[in-house]
């Protein structure tokens, strides 16, 4: 099967991820889109790592994931921090602060 | 290496103007003693610049010349030539008197809190603005030229801003807003002047690789350094702006008024008699050097906006209610003079108005400084609120009278020369374009005479019956400021005799020769 | 002996100084002090006068170069004096009424708390007026010129507290701003043309100029000395002016500065020579002068004011013989002088009438006064007779000779310009009769003002009626001393040059001519004001009359056209200036507030939405990317 | 030197081998980054094990000292050649060693360590239940205005966390403008990142905006990493490396397309130039230019004013440096395919900063919309592509970010009840109440405002300059006309200052520690030098200017 395929693949969820981000409202919903994205990403390392023959894409994947879980144990602090300071997780009522 | 004499001019009211700053709030007397003493040590030094220059000798003499930002191709290059000598001369004159004059406008009415003395601020901004001045005339290398032509707007921004006259007709709280609407549209009426100057600063530089004023009108003059005509336009316009509102030329004027009008009266002697002297002095010395063919190309366009000046700023003063604003409008008459005078581009006209930037500074000191003593015996601007002034301030109103005279450019006082002067060189070169100037004089008698009467004749206003003549410290400002007005009208020479050597160079730049008169010219 | 020349104009000046710097410990002093100076200039105009009339009439003019005054590239201006017969006729002229005036005013301005200060004024006036007419070029003679103007404004404006004085004075200094300009661009064409305007080299190369450029400077010269000399069109201040103390209207708006106009003419003779048209044009204005000056002169009720109009039209025929060439100059300066001494002694002898009469100058309420002043009666009778030219008296000789000069003119433009200084003769004894009857003759018609006391006429003091008795002897002789044997034509010639003029008709009928008509204007006069009593109020009087007494309309044109339309431009202007000029500035910041206020309301807060304008930007910049490599 | 990438080990791993080859480190060219994390990781510890009462001094005390000797680090470095001579590749060519680097590293750590200093300031805010304490929460994790909270408060307890937090956002700082190959760019891109997202969330006042800043920053912050992540994907799909030397071969073709198999990605333009506009964009996301910037105003406002100006100052110095190499060793090849499109960035950015800031309200928003301004400034500097115009990049960051830090400072002493008086309307008269404070602040907003004799202006010169000479004269011109209406609410702010009457009920000045007066003092003093005698810098910013490849 032609490996371009997989790029298409990774490139339609990396536009899936991108598209949840600005829909949806629930912070951890927009979050868990990012690390579709993320993923999407490591789809395409890997893929390109199989094409180009060197092992560089599956390394980096690897890296990938690593930041993913470093970015969830952030995130999920502040917006946990958020949720019981405002009682909603929706990203829209984080807006004191505008013009 | 001799003693940086140039140098020592500027720095001495700088470093006066942070011992002044730093004079603790109680002692305020002895700040403003400091600051006259400094002041009077500058003159000193301002007249031993005047002694050491030979009129005769090198173009620019007392040259010092330092790497600063070798980064930028910045050299630090100082040099006077006669032109620079004789504004820095009357700056160094006119500053004592300014600080004299506003002794007591700086005394803080309600106390703040401790730190806050206005009073040191006030002279220090003078003197900083002095030694600003003082090196910009002095800068023969366009980058330090430029540094302080920009510098000088901030203290000058905080001596309009900051302090305006005692008891205003619309009471204090107006006065302070009108203060800062006046101190911003100064500052940003400038600053852009100054950043379209800044982008054909850096063009200059990427054409010419340095910034030395000599080496690139040397490389100009035997044409080693060529420039395209559109790129010296374009450069040329970018500096012309700059010095334009400075000076100001009309349309560019409107911030005049207001800063006149709102700030104190040696404040507003500050900026029309010295600090704008400084765009017009570098229409002279960098429009005309370092982009001659462009300064020709632009003449009949700037002739027409100066004379626009001169008609227009003497129909407004005539038709000013606000005795510091038809004063303002007054300069902006004859900042019109002063640039037609450069760009007639004969040695008269440029003559003319070197000498006029000179005398201008002296009358407008004059007129302005015993206008500022008559507002502040009653508390009031407007022209209506006097009359008869005459009668009980004998003294004040004839030096009044004097200063006005001088305005409107009597023969026998300075102006006179300077006017006629420009208009002569105008004339000759372009006949119309004179004549219609020459309405200016009858304007300037009308607005003058106006002022006069309606301020010291006719009856005696129930308000100024009890109004002081002129106090000693007052006397003490004025009257050197009459004996120059005379001695220069009566006999010019001394200035004429170190400025023209300076304007036949500068003819010489812009490869001009004065028209020959019609009978020689026939045989 | 050149030296002396600089001692005239400095003794004034050094008085001036004096006086006006000295302050009030000078008070007491004053006014010895000013005539001391005056006098002083007027000892130093003889010394050097009897040493000129020593020299041979060729070698008679005396330069003196004091220092170079303004000196850039080609523009040499000096200051250097000349003195030739004709600036010496003028400074005798000049320094010895000045100084008759200067005692006069002892006495007129005894009750004034700021003599002092007067005589100051009187001297800078001296010192101007010297200056300006012994200034060997242009530039030094504009500074005069000014000078003179600056010295009538504050002697004018005298008495400020009266708003009315003020606004004279301004008028004054405004309207002779205009003539001003047209010195200060006669100059600046001098200088484009010949490369110089001192009197030497300019008047000798006329030659070489073209005529355009002759005329253009000669009718420069014209209008400045409209201004200065109170002709058509800018006659309209001398009336005004009158609101200065009397002396003042005497020395310098009758006897020195207003002539100052046929000075400038007759000095630039050389010019106009070569420019015809320029002359016609000056002819012209005298005419028209000569002619208005008299008509007001009839209808003004204000005995100095009448008088006035008597100088415009006197001047009138000055320029008038100016403007005819070398067959006119000797009789312009020659009729100048004499003039100087019969409108002096007849001013000051209004001055003395004010004098006892509470400083009242309406005429009609005068009536009898011969009585109670006798040597005012006779020194002003005497000055009247001279005026009207009647034979003998000086006026006579000197105005005859224009006349006849006129006539010599030739052509239509000699029969047209005769005709009018034949009429202006005329109406010249109808109004001055009239002045004489309703001051002198007739019975009292005075009453007590408002506050109910009555004047008493009274005499003046001797130190007021010595002056206008010996103006009075000038009025009576100096005709006939200048006249006969054209001793004054002959003094002049050297410097104004003088050809004899052949008038159609022979001479002795014009002077038969000039006396019928002066006979007829007086019996007009005595029919109207002699014979039956005159109203205390005026009559409503013919249209002409109510126009003449407003001097022609000439006031009001100006006010409706250059006053009001001048405050509608400024007024329109200072508009213009706030909402256009700044408007612009304003509204730039305006805008950027307004754009700075609307792009703002995109940071909405909502962190979606700068998701999606991120979003948004990547996608247009993958797209840029893309496409420049299109491209 | 090529990289003998750590890739090719790998791939080598894939044969049967005798003996594994260790990778070769150089440590002592490292020691700045090693130092600092270390430090972190020392911090964490002390966390762990030193009693609570002296974690505070501890922490400061080994937050200063790491960041000291890193900086000796640097400069060592620096002095012994590695900016320019010995200028090279280290960790196997994960590292780059070389000018730009090092004097980044040397503005970062200097940048950190006044941050560090404003960070432990503790005389501001009033004691609570006599105990000092500073501008973080007593302990984030507990709800605002719980029981919980008052409690920590009353406990005394303080976010001591923050210094190593600190030190490894300076950590990742550190590596971002060194990187040498994709990957390390993206780490160090997270490694930075994430500590500053907690940072903002943990204010001791208004910690709801403060958290509120932290979402936003952290959701569009993963956000923009997403995209710099797909974005070396694809750059590693086009060269099959992601190491700069070897993309940068790819892009000039030195490097022939090894197998008709790879015709498909390898030398794949889109792929290249889709990439490499992603990664950029992660990195205008960092710097906040224009359209990437609508996170900075709301995180500048409501993150503690310490971490705001730390942040402000020292994550555009990084981000920065990182694009300049990306740009400069990367892509050069591409220069006429993405400098048209920089351009456009940098005009909008320049104008879009100016024109909102001038109807701000709120003290911070002001200077955050003023760095964005900033920001399209020194990206006109980035395109020049020219030695000339990397060093003045390198002077405008280095005397920015002091200013930026010195302002920010003086922003955290204008205080009322309710903590920093931030909105404008509160700053009025405050020249006449402390003339010290207002005039000192005077000094900032004209460096910002780039008035002659202040480091502002030396910077934009030498940018401008640069730009002009690169042939970009309308940038110089927009540039100008943008730093004019800029100069207008810069005004506003010290019309308010000097020229307004105070208010009755306004702030009082605290009188801070001398921790944060040196903060002040040094911005101030750098600011002065900077305009009055720059050439010393400049020089080296100019032997700076040269990236190793």
């Amino acid at each position: 099967m032609n490996p371009v395929n997989y790029l298409y693949l990774a490139a339609l969820l990396f536009t899936i991820g991108a598209t949840g981000v600005l829909i949806r409202r629930n912070a951890i919903v927009v979050f868990m889109c990012v690390e579709l994205m993320l993923n999407a990403c490591n789809l395409a390392f890997v893929a390109f790592a199989r094409m180009h023959g060197n092992l560089d894409g599956q390394i980096i994947a690897f890296f990938t994931m690593v930041v993913a879980a470093a970015e969830v144990v952030v995130g999920l602090a502040i917006i946990v921090s958020v949720f019981r300071a405002r009682h909603s997780a929706s990203v829209d009522d984080a807006s004191l602060m505008k013009l | 290496m001799s003693f940086p004499l140039l140098t020592a001019t500027a720095v001495l009211p700088a470093l006066g103007a942070i011992a002044t700053a730093a004079v603790p709030a109680a002692k305020r007397t002895a700040a403003k003693w400091l600051a006259l003493i400094v002041s009077l040590g500058t003159l000193a030094l301002a007249v031993t610049v005047l002694m050491r220059f030979d009129p005769g000798g090198a173009r620019y003499q007392l040259t010092e010349s330092h790497a600063w930002i070798p980064e930028f191709g910045v050299r630090y290059e100082l040099g006077v030539d006669g032109i620079a000598v004789a504004l820095i001369a009357l700056t160094a004159v006119l500053i004592p008197f300014i600080i004299l004059a506003g002794w007591h406008d700086a005394d803080p009415l309600e106390t703040g809190s401790k730190r806050w003395r206005p009073t040191q601020g006030f002279f220090a901004l003078i003197l900083a603005v002095e030694a600003m001045v003082i090196i910009s005339f002095e800068a023969t290398d366009v980058f330090l030229f430029y540094i302080f032509f920009e510098a000088m707007l901030i203290p000058m921004y905080f001596l309009i801003g900051g302090f305006g006259d005692r008891a205003h007709e619309h009471g204090e709280e107006t006065a302070a807003t009108q203060r800062s609407y006046a101190a911003v549209k100064f500052l940003l009426y400038n600053l852009v002047g100054g950043l379209i100057m800044l982008a054909a600063v850096i063009g200059l530089y990427v054409v010419a690789g340095n910034f030395s004023l000599t080496e690139i009108a040397e490389a100009r003059a035997n044409g080693s350094l060529h420039m395209a005509t559109s790129t010296e336009r374009w450069l040329f316009l970018g500096f012309f702006f700059a010095f334009a509102v400075k000076a100001p030329l009309w349309p560019l004027h409107t911030w005049l008024p207001n800063a006149m009008g709102e700030a104190t009266a040696p404040v507003a002697v500050l900026i029309t008699a010295v600090v704008d002297k400084v765009g017009t002095f570098a229409m002279l010395r960098f429009c005309l050097q370092l982009f001659p063919e462009a300064s020709k190309w632009a003449t009949p366009a700037i002739l027409v906006l100066a004379l626009i000046s001169i008609i227009y700023g003497a129909l407004l003063a005539v038709g000013q209610r606000d005795i510091k604003r038809l004063v303002a409008y007054a300069s902006i008459s004859h900042f019109g003079f002063i640039i037609m005078g450069i760009f007639a581009m004969t040695s008269q006209g440029q003559s003319g108005a070197t000498l006029y930037m000179v005398n201008h500074g002296i009358s407008t000191a004059a007129l302005m400084l015993v206008a500022g003593f008559l507002i502040s015996r009653r508390g009031s601007r407007l022209i209506a609120d006097y009359g008869g002034v005459q009668k009980v301030a004998p003294v004040l109103a004839g030096t009044f009278l004097i200063g006005g005279l001088a305005t409107l450019s009597l023969p026998g006082l300075a102006p006179f020369v300077s006017e006629f002067l420009v208009l002569v060189g105008t004339f000759s070169r372009y006949p119309v374009i004179g004549i219609i100037a020459t309405l200016g004089i009858v304007l300037a008698a009308l607005y003058t005479l106006v002022l006069y009467q309606r301020t010291m004749t006719g009856p005696v206003k129930a308000e100024v019956a009890h109004m002081p003549d002129l106090r000693v410290r007052e006397l003490v400002v004025v009257a050197p400021l009459v004996v120059l007005l005379i001695f220069l009208g009566v006999y010019p020479k001394p200035v004429t005799d170190i400025v023209n050597p300076a304007v036949k160079q500068t003819m010489s730049d812009v490869h001009k020769k004065d028209p020959q008169p019609e009978v020689e010219a026939a045989k | 002996m050149e030296n002396l020349i600089a001692l005239l104009v400095a003794a004034p000046l050094l008085g001036a100084a004096v006086l006006l710097c000295g302050g009030r410990r000078l008070d007491a002093v004053g006014h010895w002090i000013g005539t001391a100076f005056a006098a002083a200039s007027f000892v130093l105009g003889v010394v050097l006068f009897a040493d000129m009339l020593g020299k041979s009439p060729e070698h008679r003019t005396l330069m003196q170069h004091l220092f170079s005054w303004i000196p850039v590239e080609g523009f040499q201006a000096n200051v250097g004096f000349q003195l030739d017969q004709l600036s010496m006729t003028f400074v005798l002229l000049i320094t010895g009424v000045g100084s008759l005036i200067h005692v006069y005013s002892i006495g007129y301005m005894e009750h004034d708390e700021r003599r002092r200060r007067f005589f100051g004024y009187l001297n800078l006036f001296l010192a101007a007026m010297l200056l300006l007419v012994v200034a060997d070029n242009y530039l030094l003679l504009y500074v005069g010129w000014e000078g003179v103007g600056l010295a009538s404004y504050l002697l004018i404006g005298f008495w400020q507290h009266k708003p009315s004085a003020a606004t004279a004075a301004k008028k004054a200094f405004l309207v002779n701003r205009v003539g001003d300009m047209g010195l200060s661009i006669a100059i600046m064409l001098m200088f484009t043309t010949f490369g110089t305007f001192a009197f030497g080299p300019v008047l000798q190369s006329t030659g070489d100029a073209g005529e355009g450029k002759l005329t253009a400077i000669g009718l420069m010269l014209l209008l400045a000395a409209c201004g200065k000399s109170a002709q058509v069109p800018l006659q309209s201040w001398l009336g005004d002016a009158m609101e200065g103390p009397t002396p003042v209207s005497a020395l310098i708006h009758a006897a020195t500065m207003v002539t100052a106009g046929v000075y400038l003419i007759v000095r630039s003779g050389d010019i106009f020579n070569a420019a015809p048209d320029a002359q016609l044009a000056v002819t012209v204005v005298g005419a028209v002068t000569l002619l208005f000056g008299a008509i007001v002169g009839c209808a003004k009720d204000d005995i100095k004011k009448a008088l006035a109009g008597s100088t415009m039209s006197q001047i009138g025929y000055m320029v008038l013989a100016a403007g005819l060439g070398p067959i006119g100059y000797a009789f312009a300066i020659m009729h100048l002088v004499t003039h100087g001494f019969f409108k002096a002694g007849l001013f000051l002898g209004a001055g003395s009438v004010m004098h006892g009469m509470n400083d009242e100058v309406d005429m009609r309420k005068y009536g009898g006064l011969r009585k109670y002043m006798p040597i005012t009666f006779v020194t002003f009778g005497l000055g009247y007779l001279a005026i009207i030219g009647f034979p003998g008296l000086s006026g006579f000789f000197s105005k005859d000779k224009i006349i006849e000069a006129a006539f010599a003119k030739g052509g239509a433009e000699g029969w047209i310009l005769g005709g009018a200084a034949l009429l202006g003769a005329a109406i010249t004894a109808f109004y001055m009769t009239r002045v004489m009857l309703m001051t002198f003759f007739g019975e009292k018609r005075w009453q007590p003002d408002e506050h109910g006391n009555e004047p008493h006429p009274h005499e003046s003091p001797k130190v007021m009626t010595i002056p206008m008795i010996v103006l009075a002897v000038g009025s009576v002789f100096a005709g006939a001393f200048f006249g006969i044997g054209e001793r004054f034509v002959k003094w002049l010639e050297p410097v104004t040059g003088f050809e004899h003029g052949h008038p159609p008709v022979s001479a002795l009928t014009v002077t038969l001519s000039t006396v019928a008509v002066m006979v007829v204007g007086v019996g007009f006069a005595y029919a109207q004001y002699g014979r039956r009593p005159v109203p205390v109020v005026a009559p409503r009087g013919s249209l002409l009359t109510r126009a003449a007494r407003r001097d022609l309309l000439q006031d009001d044109f100006n006010h409706v056209v250059l006053v009001r339309g001048g405050e509608h431009l400024t007024r329109s202007l200072v508009y213009v200036d706030h909402t256009l000029v700044d408007g612009v500035v304003n509204g730039t910041a305006a805008t950027m507030g307004g754009l700075s206020g609307r792009l703002r309301k995109l940071q909405n807060g909502f962190a979606r939405s700068y998701a999606v304008s991120m979003f948004g930007g990547a996608a247009v910049l993958i797209a840029a990317t893309l496409l420049m490599r299109a491209v | 030197m090529s990289a003998p990438a750590v890739h090719s080990l790998w791939t080598m791993a894939a044969d049967p081998i005798e003996k594994i080859q260790a990778p070769k480190i150089e440590y002592g060219q490292l020691s700045p980054t090693l130092i600092v994390i270390g430090a972190a990781i020392l911090g964490v510890l002390i966390e762990a094990f030193v009693p609570r009462r002296s974690r505070y001094y501890v922490q400061v005390f080994v937050a200063i000292v790491a960041l000291a000797a890193s900086f000796a680090a640097v400069v060592g470095l620096a002095a012994g050649g590695y900016g320019t001579t010995k200028a090279g590749i280290a960790a196997m060519g994960a590292i780059a060693v070389d000018g730009p680097a090092l004097f980044l590293q040397g503005t970062i750590l200097l940048a950190g360590l006044l941050g560090v200093f404003t960070f432990a300031e503790r005389r501001l805010d009033p004691a609570a239940h006599g105990k000092r304490v500073d501008s973080f929460a007593a302990q984030a994790a507990s709800v605002p205005g719980s029981d919980s909270e008052k409690a920590a408060v009353k406990a005394g307890f303080t976010t001591t966390e923050v210094f190593p937090l600190l030190l490894f956002a300076i950590g990742g700082m550190l590596i971002f403008p060194a990187a040498n190959d994709l990957l390390t760019l993206f780490i160090a891109l997270e490694v930075f990142s994430l500590p500053l997202y907690l940072l903002c969330a943990v204010a001791r006042r208004k910690r709801l905006i403060s958290q509120e800043a932290a979402v936003k920053y952290f959701l569009l912050g993963a956000f923009a990493s997403a995209f710099t992540l797909f974005g070396i994907a694809l750059l590693y799909g086009y060269a099959g490396s992601v190491s700069y030397a070897t993309i940068a071969q790819v892009v000039d073709g030195t490097v022939q397309n090894v197998s008709p198999a790879l015709a498909g990605t390898m030398g794949n333009d889109a792929l290249l130039l889709v990439g490499g506009a992603m990664v950029v964009m992660g990195l205008l996301f960092k710097v906040g230019a224009v359209p990437f910037h609508m996170w900075t105003p709301d995180v500048y406002q409501g993150a503690p004013t310490p971490v705001t100006g730390f942040m402000a100052a020292a994550t555009k110095v990084a981000a920065f440096g990182a694009l300049l190499r990306l740009l400069y060793v990367v892509l050069p090849g591409l220069r006429w395919d993405w400098r048209p499109v920089m351009w456009a960035v940098a005009i909008v950015t320049m104008l879009g900063g100016a024109i909102v800031a001038i109807t701000q309200t709120d003290i911070k928003r002001l200077l955050a919309y003023s760095s964005i301004a900033h920001a399209g400034f020194i990206l006109a500097g980035v395109i020049a592509t020219s030695p000339d115009g990397v060093s003045s990049v390198l002077f405008y960051l280095g005397a920015y970010s002091f200013v930026t830090i010195g302002a920010f400072a003086v922003v955290t002493l204008v205080r009322d009840a309710g903590g920093e008086a931030t909105h404008l309307s509160k700053w009025a008269g405050l020249g006449r109440r402390s003339p010290l404070v207002a005039a000192v602040f005077a000094v900032f907003l004209l460096a910002f405002a780039g008035i002659p004799l202040t480091s502002g202006f030396a910077g934009k010169f030498a940018v401008f300059k640069a730009a002009a000479e690169s042939g970009a004269g309308a940038i110089v011109v927009i540039g100008v006309i943008s730093s004019a209406i800029a100069a207008f609410f810069y005004i506003r702010v010290i019309v308010l200052m000097f020229f307004s009457q105070p208010r009755p009920e306004g702030p009082t000045v605290a009188v801070p520690s001398p921790l944060t007066m040196t903060a002040i003092g040094v911005g101030v003093a750098v600011t002065l030098v900077l305009g009055v005698a720059p050439q010393y810098f400049l020089d080296l910013a100019g032997q700076a200017g040269v990236f190793v490849r």
